[in-house]
């Protein structure tokens, strides 16, 4: 879920952009480091960052617009760490922005945090303890598809809730954003939750 | 929509003027709208974008608008939050029987974020649909950003291109054979659609690294464009612009910097 | 003159931010007919072509189906869409499931069927193509000629009434390529529509029965390939070549050296107007030859491999996937595999003689094709037919005395 | 015997949990030859084409390059790779930068070369395949074959010595398709050594002075294509069709209506033959039409549009890229842009004028191929150099009495 344009006003902007940015700096840091150990890194982390992009480029069936990608860079996760994660998803995220409209410059920082940084890093924990746990293999998917989506939600709620915590004050605020975007979050975090697990189910069958 | 974006970058009348300056105009307006305590200035700056992107870039009216209507999902659920959620002077409206009402605190900050979006919104379509990307890629290398991110971002561009065009494809057969009918074929045929795409994506990286590879790939992509020049007029408008929207902003609440 | 089945009448549109893609388009595809759309890349040939099921809509301009304009609803679209079927360029795309069967599937399942109509269809269309077998495969593993059968049964399995295909042939090989085409001439001898849209003027010479050429959005000509093909002009507009046996025939008839007259689209048909040319005549004698033909479906393969054995015919051909799965099935060694009626034609009048091995529909055409070449060319060429096992003629050496 | 440029000495290869994709193949590349790789899909032709600039190793047998076996550690891999230049099947996986000009930079940036020296590669290879103004186009906005030339673009501003094409023509209509084999014939005819791997034997008939006929990961023959591809047992061992001109022409000289001798290989060379066989000699008579050829790197647009004005010429073709791009500019209509020079010859024997185009090393080559043409068939065409400004005949009509 993309906060908008203009939307966040300062100082809150400033602030995610500095939260979000060591996350972004230890990535090209790594990414620098195994650019020069195996020099295929780049093109397949590039193609992994094309995917992520049109998979949530594309309508979710009923919804306008989807948010598959903390799923997506979560894949970009386990495969190469979350840090180059949080890379791939700020690539993606500018590219959202300036080809799609979604997002915007300014809440790139907001963005990054909610959708390439907290989800993956969900996404990535739910899928290691699922193993881990030896739980269904698909059942894990889904759980940590759908969770990632979820996280996101919430963390854009928060992030909301600080920036405009009305006279209510921030738990006030939060229980508000997290309700009014309840309506279209949850539904499509089960739905995409749901794709995952058949694309993941696709993959392994092959 | 998205391919059309970039497309008309591509082809846009703002094509050849210098891509600096139309990123340093589009940012700096997007800044004066979120540091604006007041709506004139975003509004404002909403007006000039517009008018730059319809009667310079000859953008057309109709898709234009079809892009405005993106993000008001998100602004109205929003800024219908923030409405009820800000208190503070005149109460204008109660619902019955719930604790919530419309204050004039509450209008003023939705009707500032709405003016901030719009003109935010405003800013960003300018840049989407006058700068082609690939002149973006050699600014950021201009500005020192690492280069393993603009390389990174450059293959994904190009592999944006390639995947969408596939996944147009794959849905239009799927279409063609009856998929998306009900709610539950609609989740299969996606769930297939995205298997088949990354199928289709991981053989594609596959074919890029080999490819690279035959081409000497050695770390390096890309090379330094020659730079435009920007011309005095146009430089001068865009400041000219740039302060009248700053001398709004100043006199009508003023401007906030953190 | 009748309703043609499928009509695009006087079609305008423009991509967005786009050239013009189609300007006035009009195009009519009997029932049965086999149609080429023939010209350049970016003449608009897949742009008319994703009209004909309503997957675009045209700026201006009607298309009909039996008759009836298009309606744009959801309804009226997917019974549409079951009745046009298309096949994609690049079969990578339009296979969207991990296994082949999952994917032929794809469509009776979407149809609404009931699970065993759908494994029926699955079969069904698996055994047209000549994939039986194949059932579990995941499809990228396959050949590209593979690729574009499973593709093919995914349209078969929802029985469409017409077909159509956007370059069929495109980066496949010469024995995918005569594959894929035979398969093309078995459904319509099997009484669909198919039309295909290709830049590939010899295999619009040799397959279609009418063309339809297309450039920069508009239709230059239409007519028997022939025709068509025989204006140069017409083709350099078109920016495509004539066909080589059509360009030296032009040429040859240019210098006077051979008769006007229906130009020859084969390398038999050239032969004998050559021969004729040289002589006044075409030579005397039949050569003696004989062409058996044996329908798949109802022989046996011992009857066969027996024929082959013991020498009464010198080469065998097989038309059709089913007949070379038989074959193969069978081990018989195939000498022919494309241009086999021709090729069994030629050795007959040199005093061989061949085996055709063929299925269903086919039977039908391979003695029209020889009684035509009769007729044609005055000489007397008999097929025989490969009876039933208790009926087949004794072959054995040993028994030829008694 | 000399050494080959590049020689491939039995070579093995057998993929991952795969089929043996080569199983002992020798090839020998000699230097400035034009070489054809036939075979069907999966014959093994790529992944042969893989190993000779090293993206793939051999598991037994050798690679050389200039006699000296493949070195596989980083540098010489490099090395070799600038010296081999590797034109993939499919543009757009070669493709890599988001604009014409980056991608065809990525190889000369990735060597180390200077700023300027990058941009003056850049410049003249993207010259060279005409595309100079495409600069800042994005790769997703070309036709395939703007796309391939662009792919061909990034490998020759590596200046390779010698250039593999992977199936050159796969997906590309005939015009783009043309398009590319005039850039190998005029690559090689500028010196360089050109291989190609095909599936179309049309193609390689045509165009190749070499041909390796591949099938199953092994080497079936070797020789000139005429020879090759005559061999029709050994053809359908590959499942491939003979060449339709030579098809024709075994059959006739299989009835004995033409004579034995070297195999016609265009429709040119075909007509005079049967022309040959019907009269017993070529018909007398040059037929008096003049061929003009214009060098465009060194004659103006007034002078050669004067000749076509003045209706000195009645037929006007182009060869290579930048001929027709000088056509292009200078609003030059063309009547001709494939098999210029046998249609120019054609035009002649019946005393029509015309005008070839062309530019560098292909000049000499229109000489060579009028003056062998001459020297078969015995009759006398000249060629007329289209002369500097100064020189140039006059072409008003008034001035002829002076």
């Amino acid at each position: 879920m993309h906060i908008m344009e203009g939307f966040l006003p300062s100082p809150w902007w400033e602030i995610w952009i500095l939260i979000s940015l060591p996350f972004v700096a230890i990535g090209v840091y790594q990414l620098n480091r195994l650019v020069r150990e195996r020099r295929e890194t780049l093109p397949l982390l590039a193609v992994a960052g094309a995917f992520v992009f049109v998979l949530s480029s594309l309508k979710i069936p009923s919804f306008n617009g989807s948010c598959s990608h903390p799923t997506g860079t979560g894949l970009g996760g386990i495969l190469f760490g979350p840090c180059i994660a949080a890379v791939l998803g700020l690539i993606v995220l500018v590219f959202q922005a300036v080809f799609l409209a979604h997002g915007g410059i300014t809440t790139l920082g907001a963005n990054v945090f909610s959708m390439g940084i907290a989800g993956p890093a969900v996404a990535y924990l739910v899928y290691k303890a699922g193993t881990r746990a030896g739980a269904n293999t698909y059942a894990t998917v889904f759980i940590a598809a759908a969770l990632a989506d979820l996280v996101t939600y919430v963390v854009t709620s928060v992030q909301l809730a600080l920036a405009f915590p009305g006279t209510v004050g921030f738990l006030g605020a939060f229980t508000a954003f997290a309700a009014i975007f309840a309506v279209t979050q949850v539904p499509l975090a089960i739905i995409e939750g749901a794709i995952i697990m058949l694309v993941f189910k696709y993959i392994v069958q092959l | 929509m998205y391919e059309v974006l970039e497309d008309f970058a591509q082809t846009n009348n703002l094509r050849e003027t210098s891509p600096a300056l139309k990123l340093f105009i589009g940012t700096a307006s997007i800044l004066l709208c979120v540091s604006s305590h007041a709506p004139f200035a975003p509004l404002l700056v909403a007006a000039s974008m517009s008018t730059a992107v319809l009667a310079l870039a000859k953008i057309p009216a109709r898709f234009y608008a079809k892009l405005l209507l993106v993000p008001v999902s998100f602004a109205a659920m929003s800024i219908v939050v923030v409405l009820f959620i800000t208190g503070g002077g005149a109460v204008l409206l109660e619902v019955p029987d719930l604790p919530l009402a419309i204050t004039a605190g509450g209008a003023n900050l939705a009707l500032l974020l709405l003016a901030r979006v719009f003109g935010g919104m405003c800013s960003l379509y300018f840049i989407a649909l006058t700068t082609p990307m690939t002149e973006i890629f050699d600014i950021l290398r201009k500005l020192r950003v690492p280069a393993v991110l603009i390389d990174l971002a450059m293959l994904t561009y190009r592999f944006i291109f390639i995947l969408i065009e596939e996944a147009g494809q794959i849905y239009r057969s799927q279409v063609m054979r009856l998929g998306y009918g009900r709610f539950r074929e609609s989740v299969r045929s996606f769930g297939m659609l995205g298997g088949a795409l990354f199928i289709r994506t991981w053989e594609s990286g596959e074919a890029l690294v080999l490819a690279m590879d035959a081409r000497c790939y050695d770390g390096r992509l890309g090379i330094a464009g020659e730079t435009r020049q920007i011309s005095a007029p146009a430089l001068a408008g865009g400041l000219l612009y740039l302060s009248a929207v700053f001398a709004v902003s100043l006199s009508t609440g003023g401007l906030v910097i953190v | 003159m009748t309703t043609p089945l499928l009509e695009a009448d006087n079609i305008a549109y423009t991509y967005q931010n786009g050239p013009t893609a189609l300007a006035g388009v009009s195009v009519r595809i009997e029932a049965g007919s086999k149609t080429a759309l023939v010209g350049p890349n970016g003449a608009g040939k897949s742009t008319l072509l994703l009209m004909l099921n309503g997957m675009l809509r045209p700026a201006s301009g009607v298309i009909r189906f039996d008759g009836r304009p298009l309606a744009y609803d959801n309804r009226s679209l997917r019974d549409l869409r079951r009745r046009v079927g298309f096949v994609f360029q690049n079969p990578d795309v339009q296979i969207v499931a991990p296994t082949v069967e999952a994917d032929v599937a794809f469509g009776p399942v979407n149809l609404g069927l009931p699970p065993d109509a759908v494994r029926q269809a699955v079969r069904d269309a698996l055994g047209y193509v000549g994939l039986r077998g194949y059932e579990k495969r995941p499809p990228h593993h396959l050949s590209g000629g593979e690729k574009k059968r499973v593709a093919i049964a995914g349209i078969l399995a929802m029985e469409p009434a017409v077909l159509v295909f956007d370059e069929p042939t495109s980066a496949l090989d010469p024995a995918s390529s005569e594959e894929v085409m035979e398969l093309l001439d078995e459904l319509a001898s099997g009484g669909r529509t198919v039309l295909v849209s290709t830049h590939d003027v010899e295999l619009a010479y040799r397959w279609a029965d009418s063309v339809v050429l297309m450039e920069r959005g508009s239709v230059l000509a239409r007519g028997p390939p022939e025709e068509v093909f025989s204006d140069h002009a017409l083709l350099a507009t078109a920016r495509l070549k004539p066909p080589a046996l059509l360009d030296l025939y032009n040429e040859l008839n240019l210098r006077r050296v051979i008769d006007r007259g229906v130009p020859p689209k084969s390398v038999l048909e050239f032969t004998d107007r050559i021969e004729r040319a040289m002589h006044g005549h075409t030579p005397a004698g039949d050569g003696g030859g004989r062409i058996y033909l044996c329908n798949a479906d109802r022989t046996g393969g011992d009857e066969v491999r027996a024929l082959v054995e013991h020498g009464t015919v010198d080469h065998v051909g097989a038309m059709g996937t089913r007949a070379k799965e038989f074959a193969n099935r069978e081990r018989i060694l195939l000498d022919y595999t494309y241009g086999v009626i021709d090729k069994c034609i030629l050795k007959a009048l040199i005093g061989e003689n061949s085996l055709i091995i063929t299925t269903g529909g086919m039977v039908e055409h391979v003695h029209r094709r020889i009684g035509e070449y009769s007729a044609e060319s005055g000489r007397t060429l008999a097929v025989t037919p490969v009876r039933e096992p208790e009926e087949i003629p004794p072959p054995n050496d040993e028994r030829i005395p008694s």
